[in-house]
């Protein structure tokens, strides 16, 4: 399993979509925001956490279809589907190595971004707990979504179709986490954590299954 | 006993491809698969090595390598780098001697992007070595290649089965592999009484 | 009894939506079973023919 | 002999053309004669006015919209688990009338909230939940549809119902804290169901079974139209 999630990460560097692509989409879509609502300092301080959680949702959705996509095409999954380690470990894996790839920097990234929208000095921290308790969840929840859609081609429209709806909760609690003047952050934090460690624990699962049916 | 088959239905989709397949595979043997194109050798190797329902398929010795009509190598990697990952998937440790095997040592370094087709097919049989595994399932290994890399392939067979493995190959060329046996997929072939298809059951009204 | 006050149009269009959504249901659900079981027929007929 | 016996489709198909009848008698005069009495045997509220005629829609659609999806639920773990044609395939059956369904119980409920409310859409729990139910629904349906193999689809959409189940309740918890502060106060006609006293309550409950009754109709035939077009497809395969 380390050595899948080494292969991918290095398939992600040299590929050299990886990081820059999550990362200037992120910003992009972050940007865009204030062009849409008005420069108005007091309007984005409010609807920042809103925005950079659903940038950081969009931008992890964009590379979604690559986790399994890649080695679907070129025989690898079929490979990998007959090797000793079973196909939820491989999702464990691939979900993981996501993860690093895209929910790490968009973390990170999303501090400046904050200061970008003006969010509040008191918010940062919140932002970025949510956000790393978040984010596994949503690399796990779109492996899930990449395995379902895996054997439909052209299915990138789709799997944001599948993908998003479940995405829900986890965006409602983690933005309200960051919103000040919401009451218990911390047990919002402690929801989506929870929301996190569900998913790492039973989506490899429902991915092995959606697997081993695309692959019959 | 290697591998033990009884009374084997594979479908492909909706469709029933073959029935009946009854198979025993002891060590040292190698299985080569004949029939026309749609006979259903993809479809048996795929139901072997467990990419389906495995009711009726006992594996004696649960080490079984699958290679479809891909390669499964990424063309980013190094040759070297592709070895090593399916190394730490299998969780072996005979890298180097199967790289000297195969004469990939010139190559380790270069990425697969710039290989040929038939280096490619190299690098795949390179991973069944690589597995360790008792059974190989070779779908047409090797097509598109030329005579030198095909007795390459086959020489590893060959090898393979002479140290007790066990071999099962869909190919239209004749290999001269010594205690090979010939299975035709004819004798498999869909029969109207296999037919098991739930929606045709009875008549509706 | 019957009466409807003030809210008429409230209550007539929430009934008419209703209507009709359901109505397209299950318009939807009869032709759809009518066509496949014309299809069907046809390639029993067909299959019974060759047999 | 078992009950496992009707998940054999030519079985199922003989059960269901005995009693289908029946049902589409019953479901009809029941709902017809729900509504008939909610629409024109039943007295103005005090509060709301005529208005409460419309819960006679909205509360069975409502209802209906949550049970279709706790029945697809219920036939795609058994399509998972035992591997019944039949509990798939009623699984893809019940989805577009589960739709409609969401579909009426949001418009009438935007239609009556516009008088009580002042508005016909507000971000309220019980109405966001709804909203998320039809995004699940047209997801489902979508799947469906994407997918060429009948048994490959019937996998996935099985698969993801049950996910999709786990996170569509994880959202109507969700909403709860998200909407808090927003929108006090917006109990839906389900919460007043319990002030309601017989003069509404018989007419409700006539039309609640007449629409249970509707949806297994329709369940009814739409598994049935799925059949047949699976016996078409394996008829055309075999090529005679």
């Amino acid at each position: 399993m380390k050595s899948l999630i080494l292969r991918d990460l290095r398939l992600a560097v040299r590929s050299g979509g990886g990081f820059a692509l999550t990362l200037s989409f992120f910003l992009i879509v972050v940007m865009m925001v204030p062009f849409g609502v008005g420069a108005n300092l007091d309007l984005l301080a409010r609807i920042a956490p809103g925005v950079l959680w659903i940038g950081a949702l969009l931008s992890c959705l964009l590379s979604l279809d690559r986790i399994f996509q890649l080695d679907w095409e070129d025989g690898t999954l079929e490979a990998l589907a007959t090797s000793p380690i079973p196909l939820s470990g491989i999702a464990t894996a691939k979900a993981t190595a996501h993860w690093i790839i895209t929910g790490l920097p968009i973390t990170i990234a999303a501090i400046p971004l904050g200061y970008l929208l003006n969010l509040e000095t008191e918010a940062y921290i919140w932002l970025v707990a949510s956000l790393s308790v978040g984010t596994p969840a949503l690399s796990f929840i779109g492996a899930f979504g990449a395995a379902i859609t895996v054997g439909i081609k052209r299915g990138g429209l789709l799997l944001s179709l599948l993908v998003l709806p479940l995405y829900i909760p986890t965006l409602m609690l983690g933005a309200q986490c960051v919103t000040i003047g919401s009451e218990t952050p911390i047990k919002l934090l402690a929801l989506v954590a929870a929301i996190s460690l569900f998913c790492i624990a039973l989506i490899p699962f429902a991915c092995a299954i959606a697997l081993r049916a695309n692959l019959k | 006993m290697l591998l033990n088959v009884t009374n084997l239905n594979c479908r492909r989709g909706p469709k029933l491809i073959i029935a009946n397949v009854s198979l025993s595979v002891t060590a040292g043997e190698c299985i080569i698969l004949r029939g026309p194109n749609g006979s259903g050798k993809t479809t048996l190797l795929r139901f072997l090595a467990g990419l389906s329902d495995n009711a009726g398929i006992k594996t004696y010795n649960n080490s079984i390598a699958y290679s479809g009509h891909l390669d499964g190598v990424k063309s980013t990697l190094t040759v070297n780098e592709n070895l090593s990952f399916w190394a730490g998937i299998y969780a072996t440790n005979n890298l180097d001697k199967v790289i000297k095997k195969l004469n990939l040592e010139d190559l380790s370094n270069n990425l697969v992007g710039e290989l040929s087709t038939g280096q490619k097919r190299r690098l795949g049989l390179a991973r069944m070595l690589i597995s360790n595994a008792k059974i190989w399932l070779m779908d047409e290994p090797t097509s598109s290649l030329d005579t030198s890399t095909s007795s390459l392939i086959f020489e590893a067979i060959n090898l393979h089965c002479k140290n007790d493995g066990a071999a099962i190959i869909s190919t239209h060329i004749n290999l001269n592999i010594p205690k090979s046996r010939v299975l035709n997929m004819e004798d498999f072939a869909v029969k109207r009484e296999d037919e098991d298809d739930p929606f045709l059951k009875g008549s509706f009204q | 009894m019957f009466e409807l006050d003030k809210y008429t149009d409230t209550v007539l269009l929430a009934y008419t939506v209703s209507i009709i959504l359901l109505g397209t249901l299950i318009w939807a659900t009869l032709s759809k079973s009518k066509r496949i079981k014309r299809a069907l027929d046809a390639q029993e007929q067909k299959t019974d023919d060759k047999r | 002999m078992s009950l496992w016996e009707y998940a054999n489709p030519a079985k199922f198909m003989a059960l269901s053309a005995r009693i289908l009848p029946y049902l589409a008698i019953a479901s009809s005069c029941l709902l017809l004669a729900g509504l008939f009495w909610g629409f024109f045997l039943t007295p103005a509220d005090y509060k709301q006015g005529s208005t409460v005629k419309i819960i006679f829609l909205h509360v069975p659609a409502a209802l209906m919209a949550i049970n279709a999806w706790l029945m697809m639920l219920v036939t795609s773990l058994v399509w998972l688990i035992r591997r019944h044609h039949v509990s798939a395939l009623a699984a893809k059956a019940a989805a577009p009338i589960g739709i409609t369904m969401t579909l009426i119980a949001i418009a009438t409920g935007a239609i009556w909230g516009k008088p009580m409310w002042g508005t016909y859409w507000a971000w309220d729990p019980r109405l966001t939940s709804f909203m998320i139910l039809l995004v699940f629904y047209f997801g489902y349906l979508a799947l469906w549809e994407a997918i060429e193999d009948k048994d490959t689809a019937a996998d996935l959409t099985s698969i993801l119902c049950i996910v999709g189940s786990i996170f569509a309740l994880l959202s109507r918890y969700a909403v709860n804290f998200w909407s808090q502060g927003l929108h006090q106060g917006a109990s839906l006609s389900l919460d007043k169901e319990q002030h309601v006293d017989n003069t509404f309550y018989l007419p409700l409950l006539v039309c609640i079974v007449g629409m249970v009754l509707l949806f297994l109709t329709l369940v009814l035939i739409r598994t049935r139209t799925e059949i047949r077009s699976r016996r078409l497809i394996a008829l055309r395969l075999r090529g005679i």
